[in-house]
């Protein structure tokens, strides 16, 4: 078994409201060195070996990530 | 109206119940209309104020404040007028959460759990019966195990904890109430609202201001947990002069 | 990259632009020379291809909305049509404004957010009017139940509209689910927003003033919806084809409650002297539309306007269709104090500019004249069609296929199945699975929402004065007669208002069509506005305002033509409002109001049983529903009734099946006539009523003297639905049927 | 400027219904090889230079992550 993790970001034309809250509260609490939060999701696949990373890339474009709003990354881990 | 009739009127609107706004709060004005209801004195409080207008007891509202960006009530429980809150509720100032203010309460830490997304992944608004288990400050007009019918509406309304959570929330019978019949949202244990030690600190995911009039709500059962705190405060005077 | 002054456009008058690629005729190029006497700028060109779109400009539907113009003024409308919402008169010092709006291509490619900003600029556009928003409708319609299509797109929609309603804190009060194939491809999202307001706090959309500020305020502006901006940045006009810039808005509900709190404060405080939202065509449409309504000029600092990505042109800020902005004119000395109330309510607001009396509208960016033009060419001027119309080819043979070649069942059985048939298809059945997801609590003022006939709010709780409102609108009878079907929409949204008991006392649109180059499609469309406009002044009803959407149609296979009409009425009295549920006092006895005559054309029976769409649709009988009306008004503030519930869709047959399992209470009921006919003919002009022997004794003598054909059909009782010739159907039963279809279709938990 | 990501996952005694729903459309798609899914979230944050990680734990303790239910890990990205 091989874990395999999907990071589905907003594309960054696309506003983030999520990440605008979060960074507004840091500066309100006085964290200014935060200039930028951007917020997406994460998805950890336990996935049987041998990965087809193929597939995985498949299954972000249609149904972990939205293609129209966002962009995905993949990453096998070993 | 009798004399004494008209001295307990009075007596109730002295009793002065905050309700907080904060941005994206939605039923700060149903919460207000209920204590009116009541016979009680609603009065405004805005997040960004340390001011507690010398309050008897607070309304954390529902709603959607900072929009449930992030998690649902984690961006409000830092704001300037919960500091002051957590504090006076520490001192023992009753509090009531609903829905959102629920989710504020134990993002603050002052419940024990966190609400999560539901189980079934919508937003669900339905006409719930309830059965309310625990005493409190919020809850004395209703007779142990009374069941009441409320509306229930929210998308993270999941109440989960730690399995030692959860068990000492049992033990110590900080249930405050329990969903009957359908559980609305896969909440762990049925639960619908729970408790401090104390009876005072109280959150509950459904929504009794919006069944405290006929013409609107699914019951008019929700105004006794606004009777209930007015008591209260009043009972606690009345120990404190008399 | 090189910015195209003003003064460049008159030096270089030969340089090629992409007006084609940007959707703008050879000749109304020429007309926008014409007027500038040079060509344009980038950035003009810009400005005038998305104004004289057809979305904003309405150049085709234009000569066709006349009709509404000329119908007899109205005592109650105080705002008509033009502005950004009507606005009528509910008595006692209250206005309400109201107005539908469609997403429907949005909503397609990317669903929750499609639905999700129409609920956004549909409730920008009602705060724009001066009110506070109240409550929102989403009438929806979807291809195929089963379709996978359905199944992407549905589930999505009503999320976004939750999503966005719910944060915004409005209630969900009513709107439509309907299924048909026609919609494959191009579901219908329609948006319909309500607030209220004083008379006196109304606001309007111009600029008067010279030396007021123009203040932007709400989100920054980003790329969004400007695909074709982007022509324009390009160096060379060679690669005309939109590059990667999103055509997708995605929205912030948030930022648009701050918006809504941050407004009415504002009004309260009356520091605006015109105010506008900031719609399709973003900037490009309220400067201009704000400086042609006012005293004629602005000047607009483009560096002003807050953005989310520095990288933007000129051309693309004035064309960002990015959601949750307003704007707003100030004078001055108030200045200070709308900046102040932005700060409290954490919304960015920018003075971009100034209004004057030059009769121009001027832009500047990095110190360069990028727009030099009378903002009225802009706004108002745009090109207008008579664009051809010709009665469709097989509308003969269509209307000749009547659906009296159908075989009808005609045994208990049979007629049972048949019931149980039509009360558990999508179209007939429990709507839950969609308003479950919708807030219709919130605000505390919702007396009546879903399953109800019409929504109906409390407007002032001391008076209770209150208002009633609902859509409807029926594409298969439109097919069959655009002009029929189009009063056919007016009348079942204006009786779904009057069951409550509510006077209806105005309508607004939004009209929902193919493709406006198609003249079968132009004839249905003015067909269907000659409808609305005759059904409208039979009823003396103003219509308020409307909403255009053309284009809705999948290679040349247009939508039926699809108006939606909102009608809004007034309670005096809340808590006289009917209900359509049985059962609520003992020995209550129902009866049958109007005339139903075999009318099966258009049907839901002879769609759902046998797929066919054929015939005539229903009568529409204008006159006979106002008589209808003014007896159940009279009724309800008489207190008569303990139930009333129209019968549309579906005939009688759904209307019983609704009202019994409204509260668990079965009836016994004996029908004359064709039995058939009686439980599944969609006759128009009728519903079903409920009271005590006395109260129906008084219905009967009202019914008399208005000519309102009144038949007892049967009692209240049991937990059956027993009706004389149809083997009778236990509660349990009738409900499995009618709550599983949409949880069975779209029960399955869905990714968000 | 530097990219902080910081990961926030459901503590695994807390049940993940929004990864539970990936995994059974994925089953109904026929993708056998994923076993198991979990749905977290990711955020982006730019810090300015130099980053002072033992800040970015604490916010992420405080406000990015529910500590009740939740998880994080913070890389700074090189
Ligand atoms: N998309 C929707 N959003 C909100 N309410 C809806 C929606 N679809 C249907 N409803 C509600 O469900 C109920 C039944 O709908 P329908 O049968 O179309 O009503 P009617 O025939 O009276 O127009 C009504 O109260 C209607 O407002
Ligand atoms: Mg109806």
């Amino acid at each position: 078994m091989t874990r395999v993790v999907v990071d589905v970001m907003l594309k960054t034309e696309i506003s983030d409201p999520q990440g605008q809250a979060v960074l507004s509260a840091l500066t309100k609490l006085g964290h200014q060195g935060v200039q930028a939060v951007r917020q997406g999701k994460r998805f950890e696949l336990e996935v049987t070996d041998p990965v087809d990373e193929a597939a995985i890339r498949q299954i972000a474009d249609t149904l972990l990530a939205n293609p129209v709003i966002e962009d995905f990354s993949v990453h096998v881990q070993t | 109206m009798t004399a004494s009739a008209q001295d307990v009127a009075g007596d109730l609107a002295d009793v002065r119940i905050g309700v907080v706004t904060f941005p994206g709060s939605l039923d700060d004005g149903d919460a207000a209309r209920a204590v009116r209801l009541a016979g009680g004195s609603p009065v405004a409080l805005w997040h960004g104020t340390h001011d507690l207008e010398a309050v008897d007891a607070v309304i954390l509202p529902g709603g959607f404040s900072y929009g449930d960006y992030l998690r649902a009530g984690a961006i409000a429980s830092f704001s300037p007028i919960m500091r002051e809150i957590i504090d006076a509720a520490r001192r023992g100032l009753p509090v009531l959460g609903i829905c959102n203010g629920f989710q504020v309460l134990c993002e603050a830490g002052l419940l024990p759990g966190a609400l999560t997304r539901n189980a079934h992944l919508h937003f669900r608004n339905r006409d719930q019966c309830l059965r309310i288990e625990a005493r409190t400050a919020w809850t004395g007009d209703f007779e142990p195990g009374a069941e009441i019918v409320v509306p229930v509406k929210n998308g993270e309304g999941r109440y989960v904890a730690g399995a030692e959570v959860l068990a000492a929330v049992e033990a110590e019978g900080r249930v405050l109430a329990r969903y009957v019949g359908a559980n609305p949202n896969g909440s762990s244990r049925d639960i619908a609202g729970v408790t401090d030690s104390t009876g005072r600190i109280v959150g509950l995911m459904p929504h009794p201001e919006h069944a405290v009039e006929a013409l609107t709500g699914p019951s008019t059962d929700g105004l006794g947990f606004f009777t209930s705190i007015l008591a209260s405060i009043l009972g606690a005077r009345a120990v404190s002069t008399g | 990259m090189k910015i195209d002054t003003v003064e460049a456009a008159g030096r270089t008058p030969d340089q090629e632009q992409p007006h084609a690629a940007l959707g703008l005729r050879g000749d109304e190029y020429q007309r926008i020379r014409d007027i500038l006497d040079r060509r344009p700028t980038s950035a003009e060109l810009a400005m005038y291809s998305v104004m004289w779109s057809e979305h904003c400009s309405y150049k085709s539907s234009k000569v066709h909305l006349r009709p509404f113009g000329d119908l007899p003024s109205s005592e109650r409308l105080m705002v008509g049509i033009g502005e950004n919402a009507g606005v009528v008169d509910i008595g006692d010092g209250y206005a309400v404004t109201f107005k539908a709006e469609s997403h429907n291509h949005p909503s397609y490619v990317e669903p929750y957010q499609g639905a999700a900003t129409g609920v956004g600029g549909i409730v920008r556009d009602i705060l724009t009017m001066g009110a506070r928003p109240l409550a929102v409708m989403d009438p929806l319609r979807f291809g195929p139940p089963e379709a996978a299509d359905t199944a992407r797109v549905l589930p999505g929609v009503v999320a976004g509209v939750g999503g966005y309603g719910n944060c915004l804190g409005l209630p969900n009060i009513g709107g439509e689910l309907v299924f048909d194939g026609c919609y494959a491809g191009n579901p219908l999202v329609n948006v319909l927003c309500v607030g209220v307001m004083r008379h006196e706090d109304i606001k309007l959309a111009r600029a008067p003033g010279p030396g007021n500020a123009v203040i932007i305020f709400g989100s920054r502006t980003g790329p969004d919806g400007i695909g074709g901006a982007s022509i324009l940045a390009s160096e060379t006009f060679e690669d005309q084809k939109p590059t990667k810039r999103p055509s997708v808005q995605v929205g912030d509900p948030f930022t648009e409650k701050l918006l809504i709190e941050c407004c009415l404060e504002i009004f309260a405080a009356d520091l605006v002297v015109g105010i506008q939202d900031f719609g399709a065509a973003g900037l490009s449409c309220a400067t201009t539309e704000l400086a042609s309504a006012g005293t004629g000029g602005m000047h607009v600092v483009l560096d002003e306007v807050p953005l989310r990505d520095q990288t933007m042109t000129c051309e693309e800020i004035l064309m960002s269709e990015s959601q949750e902005r307003m704007c707003a004119i100030v004078e001055p000395d108030k200045v200070d104090g709308f900046l102040a109330i932005c700060a409290k309510w954490e919304v960015r607001a920018a003075v971009i500019g100034t209004v004057n009396d030059s009769g121009r509208l001027t832009v500047e960016w990095r110190g360069e004249q990028i727009v030099d033009v009378p903002p009225r060419t802009v706004a108002h001027d745009g090109p207008v069609y008579e664009r051809p119309l010709s009665r469709p080819d097989d509308q003969d043979a269509l209307q000749a296929d009547t659906p009296d070649r159908l075989s009808r069942p005609s045994s208990a059985d049979e007629l049972r199945d048949t019931l149980l048939g039509l009360i558990a298809h999508p179209n007939l059945a429990d709507k839950t699975w969609v308003t479950e997801q919708y807030d219709s609590y919130v605000r505390g003022n919702t007396v009546l929402s879903q399953p109800e006939d019409a929504g109906v709010l409390r407007i002032d709780e001391q008076t209770h004065r209150g208002i009633a409102l609902s859509t409807d609108g029926n594409g298969r009878y439109g097919r069959l007669d655009p002009y029929v079907g189009a009063q056919l929409a007016v009348a079942e949204a204006y009786r779904n208002v009057a069951v409550t008991g509510a006077t209806p006392i105005a309508i607004t649109d939004c009209l929902n069509f193919g493709s406006p180059e198609e003249p079968g499609v132009m004839w249905q469309f003015a067909e269907s506005i000659r409808g609305i406009a005759d059904a409208c002044r039979e009823l003396g009803l103003p219509v308020t305002g409307g909403n255009v959407s053309f284009y809705n149609q999948t290679g040349d296979v247009a939508i039926h033509p699809t108006p939606v009409i909102g009608v809004l009425g007034v309670l005096d009295d809340v808590r006289l409002r009917l209900r359509q549920g049985l059962g609520r006092a003992a020995g209550e006895q129902i009866a049958l109001l109007g005339t139903t005559r075999a009318e099966f054309g258009g049907s839901q029976w002879a769609g759902i049983m046998h797929g066919h769409l054929g015939g005539l649709p229903p009568t529409a009988d204008l006159a006979a529903e106002a008589r209808l009306a003014g007896v159940l008004a009279q009724a309800a503030a008489r207190q008569w009734l303990t139930a009333a519930h129209d019968v549309s869709d579906g005939g009688l047959a759904a209307t019983l099946t609704e009202s019994v399992l409204r509260y668990g209470v079965g009836a016994q009921i004996s029908l004359p006539g064709d039995r058939f006919v009686a439980l599944f003919s969609e006759s128009a002009g009728r519903a079903l009523v409920a009271g005590t022997a006395y109260g129906l004794a008084a219905l009967e003598v009202a019914c008399t003297e208005a000519r309102v054909p009144v038949t007892r059909i049967g009692t209240v009782g049991g937990d059956e639905l027993a009706i004389d010739g149809v083997t009778p159907i236990p509660l349990a039963d009738l409900r499995t049927a009618w709550t599983d279809a949409l949880p069975r279709l779209f029960g399955a938990v869905t990714p968000p």
